[in-house]
């Protein structure tokens, strides 16, 4: 072949000529979507181990798929938890509430009012199904795109768009992106930019509470792409050796901006399966089912608790909505990939399961819809009201020298000063 | 002669070097079929195959190293680090392994890497959209370090980082990406067409890397920039109304210490402008050269116009970054001492 | 308990108080080998799969342990690789001259003739065996504990020796600690003192022999400790996705410096399992016994050339040595170990295993340590003729400004007159 | 008043504060039972328990990960990097996540942290046992940098560090373990003992961060140096028969420029002293602060002396250490101009 880079020898003629394996780009935009590369099995047939196995029993789970609503979204099997009808619609309001901040924040930036955002649509029941499945003390080291556990642990919108903003009220100060929330009275720490650094903090943080004879567990979520990077190792590594008590979840939505979960090793296993080679519990769930999730979570939750050690939960899931204002799916996947995904919408699930159980119907739902699209729209005036990114008002300038340390040193006071003069 | 954007340019360096040597292939994350988030790899896939231009999983330390053994094989590797505020993870390969593999294997072993990564602020990207990193670089013996600051250097030059032997880390000002940019985020934005350094040639050509270029001749100080602080710096000349020359040093390793220390022995005063933190910067090094080598012919101290030392904020961005204002008045802090 | 660190809560009574579990360090030095953390499986007991099988056929290998050399040291199973006298005649000579390498460098070393060396005993079949299930010209990416390789492929003894006591012959002109070899010639990359960064190293080298269609496929060694760095995880990440044509190979050896393999996960699961996650083929096999350690890497090296991706093979072995000349084992591990490792010695084993078929003899073997011992003498000799560490000659100065770039800077050129200057 | 060598006094430093805050604890690379490489951890998991000081994976980015959720807790980790040159997998953690957390988190999380990392040359270490990295986290906002030079300096400074809630990068110049090196490695080894800095008191005390030492007052020039610098720097300037002032700066960041700038602007002449690589080593940082603060003050071009810009090579370790010949000769230039 006339393509050969100079130094590298032709082939013995006993041998086979090497291939390079491509993970091709598939299904491609234009086309029309194929999720013929997974099965979606029935509800209900995955068996629930006891919260004290050895880690070694839940292995073969890293190859099922975790689920509670069947095909006419009635809860069935061993993993179904019971929830009461009250803490269903507690979860549906929240997870509609998601969506209608999420929406409202994506026109805000559309419109200019922000440099930034991005939605959780479509993967609402991972965060408010884990929020709820969680105790609300557990530390929370999040990704970017589960702004739903905030939500579920009531921490003010206002305070949120007030970050969207970066305006004079923003809780940050004006300092970070937009969705890159931290609140400490939340148990929830600061979002990195920098992919996956979050999972072997909440291990160690994990580590620090099991230290300190503490009973709260943490909790850390990464995105199937950034399962390639090494502090996800690093994370399974240290929860392994020290057994810390604490919940990994890998949120496999599919993509990773343009990239197909392939391109991060999807096609040769599961992301649950990476649990195994470290002799961590795992549980791979239809991210998409919020009863499937929340048991999930609270089985991993109760077996951390129990000192029995961390999981690794891959939340299979879908991005219904594009990576971040920043790009464009129909770019690089078929324009019909979210209305086709065949685990279907979990606000949507979980509303028909309610219904099913009358204990929802048609009309309550298009009222909440209404009702929390009026309070996302009366919170965001407010919000606004304190200042937008572009108008503002801000944090003063004297502001941006603060907290780089504790105590200001010389240099940081001098350009301070600087920075002041008009 | 055709016009192209920084973005075009940099595109048509990699198709160029794509089809004159089949040793050079392209990966990084949404490199492939997305063409990359600033969209500089757009439709080398499409045209090169596969094979030559993809997707790499999110790793830049797993990137760097699959480069490094690429490269010990004797192919030219060019990886993009989506933006350089995500390059820590592949320090290690980068510092350890490829700046140090000639050298520890006695020449039998080389690194022929290019490692394209987008940098500096002006895009509201926060604290991990907006770094310049390069002087952690610079301190590296081994490495090459470039920041292009037009469409033209970036072709010439990425062609000659690709075509070079050693380690090249090449940084690429994104908020020149499609125009330049003189610090002014109040005007409205120019495209590059109307710039002269948008007229690239279509094939093949080489800007030498460690030559420095003066942009704007002057006989009463000297100002040294990079990147998009050029353009600043150039603007902050004219609102200064003073007779400045600007160097524009494109490579910042190996330094072109010879262009600088001639043009400050004539003017007698320097300003070192850069967008990245102050303390230990790239102009701690610039400073200490010139004060070295031009001692007995500076008649004023050394200023340096630079980012604070604080992480870039997201709303105060136009309030870090050191626009013509902050380096006008370090040229006329020159000019009166 | 008083020794809570300020910020953490008392834990509510409905809940446990967590606990951190740090792998305890065992057995202690002064008290006697406990080997009772595995168990040693029959020989001959573990099926070979066809080399195309998919992934997961290899998995429960994992947890298995592939032997070939029985009690009585006869070879027994599927996996007896069947090769002649001749060729284990050599496998034996080649181990035997490692080991005697090995001791004469370490006395050297003890003798003040360089600054540091450390050797591979115990390891002599990991090394030597793998060294010839592979092709001459396949790449190498080790540690600093495979000086067999070498050896097994004829790299000249007094330039390994001239390399240790970086005199004015050593390959490597004197610029890297002893052991840290590199010959292209022999197909064998410059080895790095920073851990780990070798294993992704090979599998990119291998996919640019695949991206070119050559036919020759890499092969990378990493010990069970440095597992944990970052680097591993790329290694298996970039391996699965791309199908790089690699064989990997974790060299469990029980120790870290003073650390157990505990201390790296071995507590919680086998290095071989780590493959199950990423889809890879994975073999765990008695790196003492030289049968089936040949045999385990001639069957990765055919599964990677004909295209069915890469391997992981955990070795599992004993460093019988300290870990360098720069640390004493009995500081942490009880003094009995290496004498009792249920696995044996690898020279031992296999001069037996030849004797038993009358191919070898105790006269001969003790001849041909003594012949091996000669020659190691003399050539140390002829090596030490050309300089020590502490005596040079070395390279001169000016030499020490070459390589950091391939054309020398005027920073580098104008050092260089500075250092030279009496 | 005992006597410690580095080693000891290091050791003293964490027993002390083990003792006094529950919220101390060390991890790391063969620390727990074994006590450290270097044994500067000896004796501790004996004494506090196996809780409170043990082993880690070969993991230096997960260990710094760890430490970063255990500060975000509320616990001091004090973390041991077996050798700084094996610092640059933890970098992003210690970049991008330790040094901007208070920042991002608008005061909310802090980084408690303390990294020990031993540094430098000088027992044939070869380029990966024997690099003097402090630039590179030095050109960082957020991270404070130490480098003591003597056993009191190195357990009143270790202290401090610990108590300090910011994330300090705290690095041990190896060769001063068992004794004061002063560059001359033909003369028989001194142990400390022979050294008053090794009168080191048993209990707590702190040497605050940020402050520099006069350990040689002069009046003809500033030498500025740390580490095993310090011990060269004394050695050369007796060697030059110079009335040098030796200033051992013990913290680099922050920067304790009031002492400096007091003694060049007595001196009026400069030299700088350190390991490292020369370009955009800290020294450069030195050199700009010195001329930009007493630019009128200085009656001779500044003067580095630093390491080549190359790796640290195995043979060659003494040519390549920047000796009491070397420094004695930049002392000699800066009194000659
Ligand atoms: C270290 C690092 N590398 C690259 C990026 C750029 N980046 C931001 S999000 C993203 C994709 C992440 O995909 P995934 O982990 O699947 O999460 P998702 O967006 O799907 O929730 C990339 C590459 C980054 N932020 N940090
Ligand atoms: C990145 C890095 N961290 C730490 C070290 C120091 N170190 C050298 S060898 C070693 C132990 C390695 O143990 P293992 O991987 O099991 O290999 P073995 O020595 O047993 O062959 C350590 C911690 C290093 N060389 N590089
Ligand atoms: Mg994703
Ligand atoms: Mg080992």
């Amino acid at each position: 072949m006339n393509d050969l880079p100079v130094p590298s020898n032709p082939p013995l003629p006993n041998r086979e000529r090497l291939r390079l394996h491509i993970p091709p780009h598939r299904p491609q935009p234009g086309g029309h979507a194929d999720f013929g590369y997974f099965r979606v099995p029935a509800a209900g047939v995955v068996a629930r181990p006891a919260i004290d196995v050895p880690s070694v029993v839940t292995h073969p789970l890293a190859t099922a798929l975790i689920r509670v609503l069947d095909e006419e979204n009635r809860a069935v099997g061993e993993w179904d938890p019971g929830l009461d009808p009250e803490t269903l619609r507690q979860g549906l309001r929240w997870m509609m509430l998601t969506r209608a901040y999420d929406e409202r924040m994506y026109r805000a930036q559309r419109t200019g009012k922000t440099s930034f955002y991005m939605t959780s649509r479509g993967e609402e029941a991972v965060a408010v199904a884990q929020a709820m499945a969680l105790r609300p003390d557990d530390m929370l080291f999040t990704s970017y795109r589960q702004q739903g556990l905030l939500i579920a642990r009531n921490y003010p919108l206002i305070d949120m768009m007030c970050q969207i903003y970066s305006n004079g009220r923003d809780p940050l100060k004006g300092r970070q992106l937009p969705v890159m929330y931290s609140s400490r009275a939340h148990s929830f720490f600061s979002i990195s930019g920098n992919l996956a650094t979050q999972l072997p903090q909440a291990v160690g943080w994990a580590m620090a509470s099991a230290y300190a004879g503490d009973s709260r567990i943490a909790a850390g979520w990464i995105g199937e792409g950034a399962t390639a990077e090494a502090d996800f190792h690093h994370a399974l590594t240290f929860a392994a050796v020290y057994r810390a008590p604490v919940v990994l979840n890998v949120v496999n939505n599919q993509w990773a901006i343009s990239s197909h979960q392939e391109v991060a090793g999807g096609e040769e296993a599961t992301f649950a399966a990476r649990a195994i080679g470290f002799g961590l519990a795992c549980l791979r769930v239809d991210g998409n089912d919020f009863l499937a999730t929340y048991a999930a979570t609270r089985w991993a939750a109760e077996r951390a608790r129990a000192n029995h050690g961390a999981t690794l939960i891959e939340l299979f899931t879908y991005r219904a909505g594009s990576h971040s204002t920043s790009d464009d799916p129909t770019k690089y996947r078929p324009e019909d990939e979210p209305r086709t995904w065949p685990l279907g919408d979990p606000v949507e699930r979980l509303a028909r399961h309610l219904i099913g159980l009358g204990e929802w119907s048609e009309e309550r739902h298009k009222a909440q819809q209404e009702e929390l699209a009026r309070l996302v729209r009366d919170t965001d005036r407010e919000a606004q009201s304190h200042g937008t990114l572009g108008e503002g008002p801000h944090f003063g300038v004297e502001t941006m020298f603060e907290d780089v340390f504790k105590d200001m040193p010389w240099n940081l006071r001098r350009q301070q000063r600087e920075a002041e003069e008009p | 002669m055709p016009v192209m954007s920084m973005v075009q340019a940099l595109n048509s360096a990699m198709d160029v070097m794509l089809g004159r040597d089949p040793g050079v292939l392209i990966f990084g994350e949404d490199v492939g079929f997305y063409g990359g988030v600033f969209r500089v790899t757009e439709g080398l896939q499409k045209k090169h195959g596969e094979r030559r231009v993809f997707d790499a999983p999110i790793a830049e330390g797993g990137i760097m190293a699959a480069a490094v053994g690429m490269g010990a094989y004797g192919l030219r590797p060019i990886v993009e680090i989506q933006f350089a505020d995500y390059i820590y993870p592949a320090t290690d390969q980068l510092i350890s392994e490829a700046a140090r593999i000639r050298y520890r294997s006695a020449g039998e072993f080389a690194a022929p890497i290019t490692v394209r990564a987008p940098c500096g602020g002006g895009i509201f990207g926060g604290q991990t959209h907006s770094q310049s990193v390069e002087a952690i670089f610079t301190h590296v013996c081994g490495l090459k370090t470039v920041m292009p600051s037009n469409p033209y250097d970036a072709k010439g030059l990425l062609i000659a980082a690709i075509e070079d032997d050693d380690p090249v880390v090449f940084f690429e000002p994104k908020r020149l990406y499609n125009g330049p940019f003189d610090g002014h985020p109040d005007r409205p934005a120019v495209p590059w067409s109307q710039h002269k350094a948008s007229e690239v040639p279509e094939g093949y050509y080489t800007v030498p890397l460690g030559r420095a270029a003066v942009v704007r001749p002057g006989s009463a100080v000297t100002v040294l920039a990079y990147g998009t602080m050029v353009h600043v710096a150039l603007a902050a000349a004219e609102e200064a109304g003073a007779d400045a020359e600007v160097i524009d040093l494109r490579t910042l390793l190996p330094i072109d210490l010879e262009t600088i220390v001639a043009s400050v022995k004539r003017t007698g005063r320097c300003v070192i402008a850069h967008e990245a933190t102050r303390t230990c910067g790239y102009g701690a090094e610039l400073s200490a050269l010139v004060q070295e080598e031009c001692f007995y012919h500076l008649e004023a101290p050394i200023v340096r116009v630079t980012g604070y030392d604080t992480p870039y904020p997201h709303a105060l961005e136009w309030e870090y970054f050191p626009g013509p204002k902050r380096v006008a008045a370090g040229i006329r802090q020159a000019l009166a001492a």
